[in-house]
């Protein structure tokens, strides 16, 4: 089984890179290189995870002044090119800024920043956090951010739907959707979407902080399998 | 002396807070009178805040020796060996009065400062907590503050990327016009690359880098050593805004400069900001620096000298760079995007010579400003109020319904979990927490090592304000014995003392039988004061707060492995409490103010010794994998203890059967504070393991009941007391203080 | 009979006062390129609707909000506008 | 020869969008017995220097990154005034 090579983009301000690395590194396997967000190449990459944080201090908006680093263009090219990007929390509000992934963040309903576990329901297995889950398993994920509160006008979210681009909901542990279990306020309890092609994907959750039991959970290590697997076929 | 600065006199001197006498003899050891800019210099260094002239002498009776001390008081945080050649780097700080007057970035900039004194060692900073005090929140303001306080520490931590795993918050009337924002942080640094704030070498070269120099906190260090008046709300430039996205390219670049050898010495800009990071590091080495303000990166136009002297612009740190290794300097500062300006040299002469508009504007020793600052032996007389007496169950009467009692007080501000305030923190970036807040102590590991860092604060204001001794040792008592519960061994203490004006013989008593209490503990502990923070006139309006010191204790666990957590694991496990039988007192309790709303009494006598006893056992259960959970009894007594071990982290919960033995009153039994007692919970078949390693350290342990059910029943001297089902505990328990601060 | 009155008001940080989210963004632009800009502030815009009987009893009571709730006199200065849109009812 | 302009970029959430920040705003006034607030919306206000040949110049350049960076089209829109005041230099 050949290794793949993961970038992990390092915006001024992104705060979970280690704990990414060390997830793909140490926990799945893989080879990972942090990459600063000055570089203008990911040649030699095959995929790219970009972690949590506060990328340029989430000032203005999460996210959104990360799309002036010369990183992002490469990395649009990746996701073009059809391989695989993906982002976790701040990354996911990155790759809504740049425009690779549908809606925006607005700040949790609490206006609170939220740090506890949650548990998300796997919607579909067609995307790279979820190829190695079945559909309607239920995992326990630590959430940590201040801006989660997914949003999309109503048309574009019956498209979102249609298109099967959720990939994960805030649900009970049984899977049921109770206002309770969405930590944010989410439209449709939405906690992860992927593009239509299905090689760009995010979710809020943090799979880098869930990786053995002394942490508190292990429902990350599912994730990085899947992206593993995904990445391998 | 050039720069056409005129000459203040006496009445100058007074406004920035020096008195007659003290303006005398600054006079007298210059030779002449001070101008301006180095009366600003004079006046800020001579402040309490940074003199430390009220509590020098006190301070100086703390243990600060052990042989894993790598750095006691007197640098920017302490550092103590821990092992596999790594050092614990950490301190307290208050930030008190700004957070008073803006609770978000008072508070917010409060945790950026003591991360700066814990990076400035050199060490990357791992883990924060704090220590919160507020007025009572049924009144508005008070819940502004919390909430305020609250989300700056947030957003300044969780930006920082360092997980926030422990603290403690309490509420009493006497915060409301005065309340506590105490920021602790640890870092880990090898021990053979720890920075120092000192410059001995003349000719090295001293840059400001980091943000620009703007007038924001200008005169926030006498401020911080006055009284609050009516008038304070109205000296507005004092607010300093925190940039915590600005703070982490200053903490990521001076560590990668860190690595290397180009620094010779490193503080970083608190109090007095220039004046006062240049005069210590220069006096420290036995220098003296020259700087020029001219060259300082500057936000606004036209500052004056004495201004830029005095400015507490946040995120800044005054670098002594090897001469002939300036550019890697700014090479580094460069990357990260941030100014870094040469603006002085280290000189020979002992002094602080300033330069501005071209000409020399103020020259004073370095030494004048520090070391030689004034320290003063205050008056000091206990009050007519001390010893007080016991208060005893039987004099109160019993609670009609202990079921509501409990829940009563289990959904108190004052005891009702954390987790409204720590869920809006992150706590486990890094992905190194293993022991999350809500539990006795936060426990971060080290990737790559078997070890773990274990920490806690502590302090009960009410304990010290009836027994100050008492008080200071039951508050290192209480926060050894929660590292004892998870299994670690103190390596080190930091501390900030939070008390009123020092001027009223009554503070000073306070202040030195709370020191002389917190050094009978360590001693008997056998744990160093690795530094810390003193915090006076903390009083508005004549009106001062609880005398409160806060003990941050740092442990090391040497196998994460062995950590024990406080939640009940399993159905059928046994429960036993350890530790001596309960005292029948209730004096300073949780309970009496719940349901007397009384506030005196005699705190619990601390018992040294068997609290000794009680943490070897609790470590040796822990080594041994004896104890399943473990939760050691405090503020709120038995009752409380068995509430908290009942939920666990991850949202699920398992119930418990006790009964308490016939020795004292219900009340006293339930909820009495008596120390060096926990409540632990073992495998039916360790029962016997468990009785072997108490009675090798001579503690009592008694079987009180066993883990399992649906709800939480206590039998008391042969009554059934307490009966509630897990989702009345949890309401009251895991919501109460939601329900408060939100109301 | 009362009215909805719109009503505005402009939240600045005072000049004295450091702006970490203004001067972020501005040097992001500057990085990326664009150029000419000098200086940013972010503030905060409110929009009100009041019910009142007059505009003038609107704006007092704006006036009011906005100096004890809406802008945090240490930090900020305010300016209110009361539009001069009303909807009778 | 190049002149400083001082523009303003006032950024409002979309009407159809829930505002959490005004709505918290909304009920704490009405707690505190603050009557006739019927509703209360939440925006930002950004304010540049720019420095450009022309007010027209200035104005485009303003435009480009309020639409740009500024707002998010997803939830906000955004108004772009640039003011009258500039310093010639
Ligand atoms: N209560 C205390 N116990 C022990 N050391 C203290 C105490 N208060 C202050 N110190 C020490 O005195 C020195 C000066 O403290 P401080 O002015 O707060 O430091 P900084 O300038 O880094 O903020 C530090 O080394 C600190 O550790
Ligand atoms: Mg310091």
């Amino acid at each position: 089984m050949a290794r793949r090579r993961f970038a992990i983009p390092v915006f001024p301000g992104t705060n979970c890179e280690e704990d990414v690395l060390h997830a793909l590194r140490a926990v799945a396997g893989q080879e990972a290189e942090l990459v600063w967000h000055q570089e203008r190449s990911l040649a030699g990459f095959d995929a790219a995870v970009i972690p949590g944080g506060f990328a340029h201090g989430d000032y203005l908006r999460a996210g959104a002044l990360a799309r002036f680093s010369p990183v992002m263009e490469p990395l649009a090219a990746m996701a073009e090119s059809g391989r695989l990007v993906v982002g976790i929390c701040n990354g996911f509000q990155i790759l809504q800024e740049a425009g690779l992934l549908p809606g925006a963040m607005q700040r949790n309903r609490s206006l609170a920043y939220v740090c506890r576990d949650v548990w998300v329901r796997t919607e579909e297995t067609g995307s790279p956090f979820t190829a190695a889950l079945t559909p309607g398993e239920t995992i326990r994920l630590p959430v940590g951010h201040a801006e989660g509160n997914f949003h999309l006008p109503d048309r574009d979210l019956e498209r979102l739907e249609a298109a099967g681009q959720v990939i994960f909901r805030y649900s009970e542990p049984d899977g049921s959707l109770t206002e309770a279990a969405n930590p944010n306020g989410s439209r449709h309890h939405i906690a992860g979407v992927r593009n239509r092609r299905g090689n760009v994907a995010a979710l809020m959750p943090h799979p880098d902080r869930a990786w053995e039991p002394a942490l508190g959970g292990t429902g990350g290590l599912r994730l990085f399998e899947s992206l593993v697997r995904w990445s391998e076929s | 002396m050039s720069g056409g600065e005129s000459v203040p006199g006496l009445e100058e001197a007074l406004a920035a807070g020096l008195t007659e006498a003290e303006y005398g003899e600054i006079r007298k050891r210059l030779g002449r009178t001070p101008n301006v800019n180095e009366l600003a210099m004079l006046s800020a260094m001579w402040s309490e805040h940074c003199s430390y002239k009220s509590s020098k002498r006190i301070l100086a009776g703390f243990p600060t020796e052990g042989p894993q001390v790598l750095q006691g008081p007197g640098e920017n945080a302490g550092a103590v060996a821990i092992g596999r050649g790594l050092a614990a780097v950490f301190k307290v700080e208050s930030h008190n009065h700004p957070t008073f007057i803006e609770p978000y970035q008072g508070a917010a900039t409060g945790v950026g400062g003591i991360l700066r004194d814990v990076f400035t060692m050199g060490a990357r900073p791992v883990a924060l907590m704090n220590a919160l005090r507020f007025g009572p929140l049924d009144i508005p303001k008070n819940r502004a503050l919390l909430s305020g306080a609250v989300a700056g520490i947030a957003n300044y931590g969780n930006s920082m990327g360092i997980p926030t795993v422990g603290g403690e918050v309490a509420f009493e009337t006497c915060h409301s016009l005065n309340p506590l924002v105490n920021a602790f942080a640890l870092g880990v640094a090898p021990v053979d690359r720890i920075f120092l704030a000192r410059a001995d070498h003349p000719g090295d070269t001293v840059f400001c880098v980091g943000a620009k120099t703007g007038r924001d906190g200008i005169h926030g260090a006498s401020m911080a050593s006055a009284e609050f008046d009516e008038a304070a709300e109205a000296k507005l430039p004092t607010v300093q805004v925190g940039d915590p996205f600005l703070e982490k390219l200053l903490m990521e670049a001076c560590l990668e400069l860190m690595r290397g050898d180009a620094l010779a010495g490193v503080q970083d800009m608190g109090a007095a900001g220039l004046t006062c990071s240049s005069a210590e590091m220069a006096s420290r080495g036995g220098a003296g620096i020259l700087m020029d303000l001219d060259r300082v990166p500057q936000r606004e136009t036209g500052m004056a000298a004495w201004e830029l002297l005095l400015s507490e612009s946040q995120e800044r740190m005054l670098l002594v760079v090897r001469v002939g290794r300036e550019r890697e300097v700014e090479r580094v500062f460069e990357r990260w995007d941030l100014d870094a300006a040469a603006v002085g040299r280290i000189t020979g002469d002992g002094l602080l010579r300033v330069r501005h508009g071209g000409g020399e504007v103020g020259a004073v020793p370095c030494r004048l400003l520090t070391d030689e600052a004034p320290v003063y032996e205050r008056p000091r007389a206990a009050p007519e109020s001390f010893p007080e007496p016991e208060v005893r169950a039987g004099e109160l009467g019993e609670p009609a319904d202990w079921n509501r009692a409990v829940l009563r007080l289990v959904g108190s501000p004052g005891l009702a979990s954390r987790r409204h305030i720590y869920e809006q923190y992150d706590h486990m970036v890094r992905s190194d927490t293993i022991a999350r807040p809500g539990g006795d102590a936060g426990v971060v590991r080290i990737k790559g090592t078997p070890l773990g860092l274990a920490m806690t604060l502590d302090g009960n204001g009410r304990y010290s304000l009836r027994d100050p001794r008492r008080g200071g040792a039951l508050a290192v008592s209480e926060a050894c014995r929660n590292l004892a519960a998870v299994g670690a061994t103190p390596v080190g203490a930091t501390n900030c003392l939070n008390f009123g004006n020092p001027e009223k013989p009554e503070v000073m008593w306070q202040l030195a039988e709370s020191v002389r209490g917190m050094t009978e503990a360590l001693g008997a502990f056998g744990v160093p004061i690795t530094g810390g923070n003193v915090s006076l006139y903390n009083e508005t309006d004549g009106e001062g707060i609880f005398p409160t010191p806060v003990v941050g204790v740092v442990g090391v666990l040497d196998d994460v492995s062995t950590l024990v957590r406080q939640h009940f694991v399993e159905e059928g496990d046994l429960v036993f409490l350890l530790g001596p039988d309960a005292d029948d007192a209730l004096g300073a309790s949780e309970y009496l103010k719940v349901f007397h709303g009384r506030t005196d009494g005699r705190p619990p006598a601390p018992g040294l010794d068997a609290e000794l006893r009680l943490h070897a056992a609790l470590r040796s259960l822990a080594a041994a994998g004896i104890s399943r959970s473990a939760k050691d009894l405090s503020e709120g007594g038995l009752a409380q203890a068995a509430v908290e071990s009942l939920f666990a982290p991850d949202g699920s919960c398992i119930g418990a059967s006790l009964a308490l033995g016939d020795s004292v009153p219900a009340t006293t039994a339930l909820f009495g504070e008596a120390s060096a007692r926990a409540l632990v919970s073992v495998r039916p078949a360790r029962a016997d393991a468990l009785a072997a390693v108490a009675e090798r350290h001579r503690v009592p342990a008694r079987r009180v009941g066993r883990v399992g059910g649906e709800s939480l029943r206590i039998r008391v001297n042969g009554d059934e007391a307490v009966g509630l089902s897990l989702d009345r505990v949890a309401d009251s328990f895991l919501h109460g203080l939601a329900r408060a601060a939100r109301a | 009979m009362s009215s909805s009155f719109g009503a505005q008001v402009l939240v600045r940080l005072r000049p004295s006062i450091y702006d970490p989210q203004g001067e972020a963004i501005r040097r992001s632009l500057a990085s990326a390129g664009v150029e000419g800009i000098e200086s940013v502030r972010q503030g905060k815009l409110i929009e009100l609707e009041v019910r009142a009987d007059s505009a003038e009893e609107a704006e007092a009571r704006v006036r009011e909000i906005a100096a004890r709730v809406l802008a945090n006199p240490v930090l900020e200065d305010h300016v209110v506008e009361v539009g001069p849109d009303s909807v009778a009812s």
